[in-house]
């Protein structure tokens, strides 16, 4: 019963952070139908950016990962821009570009910092709550608080807001929503930003509690690509609850099977929901899809 | 002898709204039938259905006397369906020849590989003297070594039609083909329909906005309004009905 | 009269194949380059298999080196044991690795463009588990050391040892050319037009009669044995089985081969299977700032030579010799 | 279409090119010595330790004097190639080697599997492949007589901590490990010599690049187990230290010989590693008087605390020269390898004689931590000191 509660926390953080990179992939995919494979560096850079601002210049924790996540938009945005918004039709080459960027980014990444990875301690890594014969950090419970205020705020902005509607709508019909005068690169350019400060804030979440290196966002891209295809490709709802679930499903299976079969277990699990369910768990059924 | 086309109480709702709610009818012997309606009557729904494109809640669809609502859409297309869609579709990168030559083939996936390493691959003379007489007919065969996707939108609708009918369907459902022609080409594709009708005596379902193209090809026309047919009969009579032109107005 | 896309002159063919048999001669005083070839063959024809699937139907796969894994370590425990000799163990990694492609395409097959990309991914990291993970089959992580290599075949006039690099270059060659030539019929057969027709429009082909998925099912199994078959070779070539050689860093470097090399033409996952093997040998000490332009240098490609290397180079030349027109025409080959 | 005909030539062409080339110009009086090694990548700092030790025996050499073969002189120099821990590149860089440079022996790399395609193309060229790092028990067991090491496997490494972990009844015995080479077979050896007694609480594989060790901590908690043994490099280590001590569990911590080091303590405080234990091959501050003179050249080379890596290959490259000046050839494979077989060679890692299957048996420690952040040695009894020594 222990076991299941830690893990059940554990795995919520660890979904917490699934849930931020998969919100960024579904939006930018819903708008655009283009997947950024490279969008695991913009995690990584995240880690590296707050730590910049936090070790090297504001020692402040909450004004760092705030400073990640606007640098971070800007860098979704020029992305859009230089890159993505020329690929848009050609699927291979959405890879081909991907790979490029992952390549000069993390190789990049090693030339400014070095090979081996940056430890950053921030105040609620130091401090443990216990509970019982059990002991988490603070970040544990800081990760989950500041995922959820980010899906909060999202869900705020594109129900509540014109230019959030306006991204809605143009997920949902591109045509209609190009015939109602929005302006689609407006809303490219609007959803990698989004895209870039969540992936950022889930960087600058994670990279405190473990560890900051080159390689550190590919494990989140992989959990967050099989969370947007679990919740359906293109549902926000889906994202959400695919990471979660992910997190917590992995963690807690560890308990009955052997970690070096997790993957196993959620890619099963994926393969047999989309089985039964091919547009996902969230997804709607595409005319002609049958 | 059972009827061509045999629809029988199809309906289909999306979130609660009956697009299609309980449609009924027949088209016994060849001819040309248009099917009207104003819009979001649920026309395209029930093309797509009858296509395979999306599946019925309930109600069955005949196809000389064989049911054909749960089968798939190259299944359909074996039984001599054949369709054009309404936002023209054709093999962009192929040229037109190819478009036409690929829309005869015989795509049955054990006869395609025990073919592959045959000796000749080459099409058979007839079909490739039929190809060309089609694509001659639509002023197609000076271009049958351009890709498809440098013609104009008009000319692909043409090239459309031509590789549905080089497969020989017995039933040929045709989505809004006069939607974005030009009179020219219009005329042309009356022509030509027409021509080939009477050359096959097949069974041509068209579902058009354009009243004075269809009044004028159509030798029946069924109205759809809400979901369920309005009224059906020949054009004369159907321009003088008044629950059809209640309906448009409404 | 009927115009074939893709289609070679005889006289290319045969320079083509002259070359590939005559490399063992001309570089006789350099056994490196051709071990490198070799390799480059080995990877050729897993490239060819994944380019059936990625460019002539459209469909990306991001697990097939999983694939190649299974054809690997089928054929390398058959003949390491002694449980079967060369050939009917190269069959049986080839069919193990197409039944698998069986398997797996039934889930993936329902899922389109993206959705597919991610699943195959998930059954490469899945195969992947399976090469690393059972020790007491594939020695797991640690490899499986001691695969032989296939005995001399007689061939009435001459010997061909595979245990001397210039036998098992000759083997791999024939192989090669052997799949090369599949490649080659099966895209230009009504077959190959079907998959073009659906890679262009899948449901268009639908509504012309192909059976979309019984035809996708058949190139993805037809494209993992082939892949099968390339790791099955390499694996006897290296004369040791690696999990790593099959995990995700690899799966990428396939991708990369077809479509960089061009992917959905015949001769483009070749040269991209050459350039990656070259590649590495000349980057042999590739420190981190040469990594940074090799990706500037695949997005810069991914930005502006939509198909590829080969399409660029042979858009080129074709430029050169015929002016414009010629370029221009190139592009629909 | 012509067009390509064009291309295909070309491309031999520059193919061929190329690679046929291989360095010119005045090589005379120069040994090289072939390594293959991964200088990029997840296992670059290991390749770099490796690297270290060559360089300080190439070092070594040349300052005094160079190396005596027959009646010439040669100044060493060694041919470095990074293999990436990819099987068919260190086929092809072996083959570079063998084939374009000639080296007449060549030393080094980190992973098993490569390693096994490395030895095949050692043996068709009869030249010697010597290891100092891959660990995997089977390579040295395929009957391949060019294939040496000079490391101890993961079973000799394993014997001597698996008796220690027996006579202090740690059981049940967990294990964190890598789900690699290195990882699995070390739980793999080290259960193998486990004394019966000793249960397995539970075993948990993390890939290369994982750092949330979350489950494995809740696992262990739950198989109430008294040790854990985490067999993974430094970087891992620290954070996988650090996680099962923030979430409250008091555990004996077992750990191999990356952890034995003050690069390991400067990741994490000493209270978090006070009492934890590892094997090691090479204590870098062990009383010995070989091993206190390496330390002490490797600090001052390279300024920081010698690895046992390091020491491994610095050992190697030495016997090498040595065997081939006993071979009397620096172009003789087949000479020089029988040199190898039957040397008998003191390094600083200790006494090295290679067995029936050319896998040397030198000795191994068991070190523990103190609770100032030093270490002293367990094991060998003979050894044991206090603390500040191991």
């Amino acid at each position: 019963m222990t076991a299941l509660f830690e893990q059940i926390v554990n795995g919520t953080m660890m979904g917490a952070i699934y849930v931020l990179v998969a919100l960024g992939l579904v939006l930018v995919f819903g708008v655009m139908e283009v997947l950024n494979f490279a969008h695991g560096v913009l995690f990584m850079t995240g880690g590296y950016l707050c730590d910049v601002f936090f070790a090297r210049l504001t020692g402040n924790y909450p004004l760092a990962v705030a400073l990640t996540m606007i640098a971070l938009a800007i860098a979704g945005m020029a992305l859009e821009r230089g890159v993505f918004r020329r690929l848009r039709v050609n699927v291979p080459m959405q890879i081909v570009a991907s790979l490029g960027l992952i390549l000069m980014v993390e190789n990049g990444a090693v030339l400014l910092f070095g090979p081996s990875a940056l430890q950053l301690t921030v105040p609620t890594v130091r401090s443990l709550v216990r509970l019982g014969d059990l002991s988490f950090t603070v970040q544990h419970f800081v990760v989950i608080a500041a995922a959820a205020a980010a899906i909060v705020a999202l869900y705020a902005f594109l129900h509540r807001t014109r230019l959030g509607t306006a991204l809605r709508a143009t997920s949902q019909n591109a045509e209609a929503a190009r015939v109602i005068g929005i302006d689609a690169n407006r809303i490219y350019r609007l959803a990698f930003a989004i895209a870039g400060a969540l992936a950022g804030l889930g960087g600058a979440l994670i990279g405190p509690l473990f560890l900051i290196f080159p390689q550190m966002g590919d494990l989140p891209l992989l959990k967050g690509l099989t969370a947007i295809v679990l919740g359906g490709m293109g549902s926000i709802p889906g994202a959400i609850v695919g990471g979660f679930a992910i997190g917590i499903i992995e963690a807690v299976s560890t308990l009955f099977i052997t970690t070096d079969y997790r993957d196993l277990m959620v890619f099963a699990l994926l393969i047999a929901i989309l089985l039964v369910r091919p547009w996902g768990l969230f997804g709607v059924r595409v005319r002609g899809d049958i | 002898m059972s009827d061509i086309l045999e629809v029988e109480a199809v309906s289909k709702s999306f979130g609660g709204v009956r697009a299609v709610d309980g449609v009924n009818f027949r088209i016994a012997a060849p001819g040309v039938y248009g099917l009207i309606g104003p819009n979001g009557a649920g026309k395209t729904t029930l093309f797509d259905i009858i296509c395979g494109r999306q599946f019925a809640d309930s109600g069955s669809i005949r196809v000389a006397g064989r049911r054909i609502d749960r089968l798939r859409v190259h299944q359909r297309t074996r039984l001599g369906l054949a369709r054009t869609f309404q936002e023209c579709r054709v093999l962009q990168e192929e040229t037109c020849l190819d478009n036409v030559l690929f829309a005869a083939q015989d795509k049955r996936l054990g006869r395609e590989m025990l073919r592959t390493f045959a000796r000749h691959t080459a099409p058979p003379r007839a079909v490739m003297a039929e190809a060309a007489r089609l694509l001659d007919l639509v002023n197609l065969w000076r271009s049958r070594a351009e890709p498809a996707g440098n013609l104009s939108y008009g000319q692909r609708r043409l090239l459309e039609i031509v590789c549905s009918l080089i497969a020989q369907p017995r039933l040929l459902l045709l989505d809004e083909p006069a939607s974005g022609i030009n009179p020219t080409l219009l005329n042309m594709l009356r022509d030509f329909l027409q021509r080939m009708f009477a050359e096959r005596q097949i069974v041509l379902v068209i579902v058009e906005h354009n009243m004075e193209f269809i009044m004028s090809l159509a030798s029946h026309i069924v109205v759809m309004h809400q979901g369920r047919v309005l009224e059906q009969g020949p054009p004369a009579a159907i321009a003088a009905s008044r629950r059809v032109i209640e309906a448009y107005l409404g | 009269m009927r115009p074939r896309a893709g289609a070679v002159p005889l006289a290319t063919g045969i320079l083509f194949a002259a070359a590939v048999y005559l490399s063992p001669v001309l570089f006789a005083g350099s056994p490196y380059v051709l071990f490198l070839l070799t390799q480059t063959l080995c990877f050729a024809i897993i490239a060819i298999g994944l380019n059936l699937l990625l460019g002539y139907t459209g469909l990306v796969s991001l697990g097939h080196m999983g694939f190649a894994g299974i054809g690997a370590y089928v054929t390398a425990l058959l003949m390491k044991y002694g449980m079967a000799s060369f050939v009917p163990a190269l069959a049986a990694g080839t069919l193990a690795a197409g039944i698998v492609g069986i398997l797996a395409g039934m889930p993936c097959l329902r899922l389109r463009s993206h959705f597919f990309i991610i699943v195959t991914l998930a059954v490469g990291m899945m195969l992947f588990l399976f090469f690393n993970n059972l020790d007491w089959l594939t020695g797991g992580a640690a490899g499986l050391p001691g695969v032989p290599r296939p005995r001399p075949f007689d061939l009435g006039f001459t010997l061909v040892d595979p245990r001397r690099p210039v036998g098992f270059y000759l083997l791999a060659a024939t192989l090669f050319l052997v799949v090369f030539v599949f490649q080659y019929a099966l895209v230009r057969s009504d077959f190959g037009r079907s998959l073009a027709a659906i890679r262009q429009d899948e449901t268009l082909a639908a509504s012309r009669g192909v059976d979309v998925f019984a035809h996708k099912l058949t190139v993805f199994a037809l494209s993992a044995a082939i892949a099968g078959l390339g790791g099955a070779l390499q694996v006897l070539f290296l004369r040791a089985a690696a999990p790593q050689s099959f995990g995700f860093a690899e799966d990428i470097n396939l991708v990369l081969i077809v479509i960089v090399g061009g992917a959905g033409s015949l001769f483009g996952p070749c040269l991209g299977a050459l350039l990656f093997v070259a590649l590495p040998e000349a980057l042999r000490i590739a420190d981190v700032f040469r990594m940074v332009l090799f990706g500037a240098a695949l997005l810069a490609l991914a930005l502006f030579a939509p198909r590829g290397l080969w399409g660029l180079a042979v858009a080129a030349i074709g430029k050169l010799r015929f002016g414009k027109s010629a370029a221009a025409h190139v592009g629909h080959s | 279409m012509a067009s390509a005909n064009v291309v295909v030539l070309a491309l031999v062409a520059a193919f061929g090119s190329v690679f046929m080339t291989s360095p010119a110009g005045a090589m005379e009086k120069l040994l090289d010595i072939g390594v293959v090694t991964a200088r990029s990548g997840p296992l670059a700092a290991a390749g770099k330790f490796q690297l270290n030790g060559f360089q300080l025996a190439v070092d070594k050499l040349n300052a005094g004097g160079g190396v005596k073969i027959g009646s010439d002189a040669y100044q060493v120099a060694l041919k470095v190639y990074d293999t990436h821990c990819n099987a068919a590149e260190g086929a092809s860089a072996m083959q570079r080697l063998l084939s374009v440079d000639h080296v007449p022996v060549v030393l080094g790399e980190l992973c098993s599997p490569t390693a096994a395609a490395e030895a095949a193309v050692a043996s068709d060229y009869s030249v010697p492949l010597i290891l100092t790092v891959p660990t995997a028990p089977d390579l040295t067991k395929q009957g391949n007589t060019f294939l040496f090491r000079v490391n101890a496997d993961t079973d000799q490494l394993s014997k001597a901590l698996a008796a220690y972990v027996g006579e202090h009844h740690w059981s049940p015995l967990s294990f964190i490990a890598w789900n690699n080479d290195a990882g699995r077979g070390g739980v793999n050896g080290m259960k193998a010599m486990l004394p019966k007694d000793i249960a397995i609480g539970y075993v948990g594989y993390f890939d290369v690049g994982a750092v949330d060790f979350s489950s494995d901590v809740t696992n262990i908690r739950k198989s109430a187990s008294r040790a854990v043994m985490l067999l993974m490099d430094e970087e891992p280590g620290a954070l996988a230290i650090r996680q099962i001590r923030d979430a409250g569990l008091d555990i004996q911590l077992v750990g191999t010989l990356a952890m034995g080091s003050a690069r390991f303590l400067k990741r994490l405080d000493a209270k978090y590693l006070d009492g934890m234990v590892q094997y090691s091959a090479f204590p870098p501050s062990a009383p010995v008087p070989r091993i206190e003179e390496f330390a002490k050249a490797y600090r001052a080379r390279f300024g920081e605390e010698a690895h046992g890596f390091a020491a491994q290959s610095y050992d190697a490259l030495l016997l090498a020269v040595k065997a081939i000046q006993a071979a009397g050839t620096a172009s003789d494979g087949a000479a020089i390898r029988k040199a190898l077989s039957g040397a008998s060679y003191d390094g600083v890692i200790g006494h090295i004689q290679f067995d029936g299957n050319n896998q040397a048996h030198p000795p191994v420690y068991v070190t523990q931590w103190c609770a100032n952040g030093t270490r002293k040695i367990d094991f060998p009894a003979d050894l044991k000191s206090s603390c500040g020594t191991g």
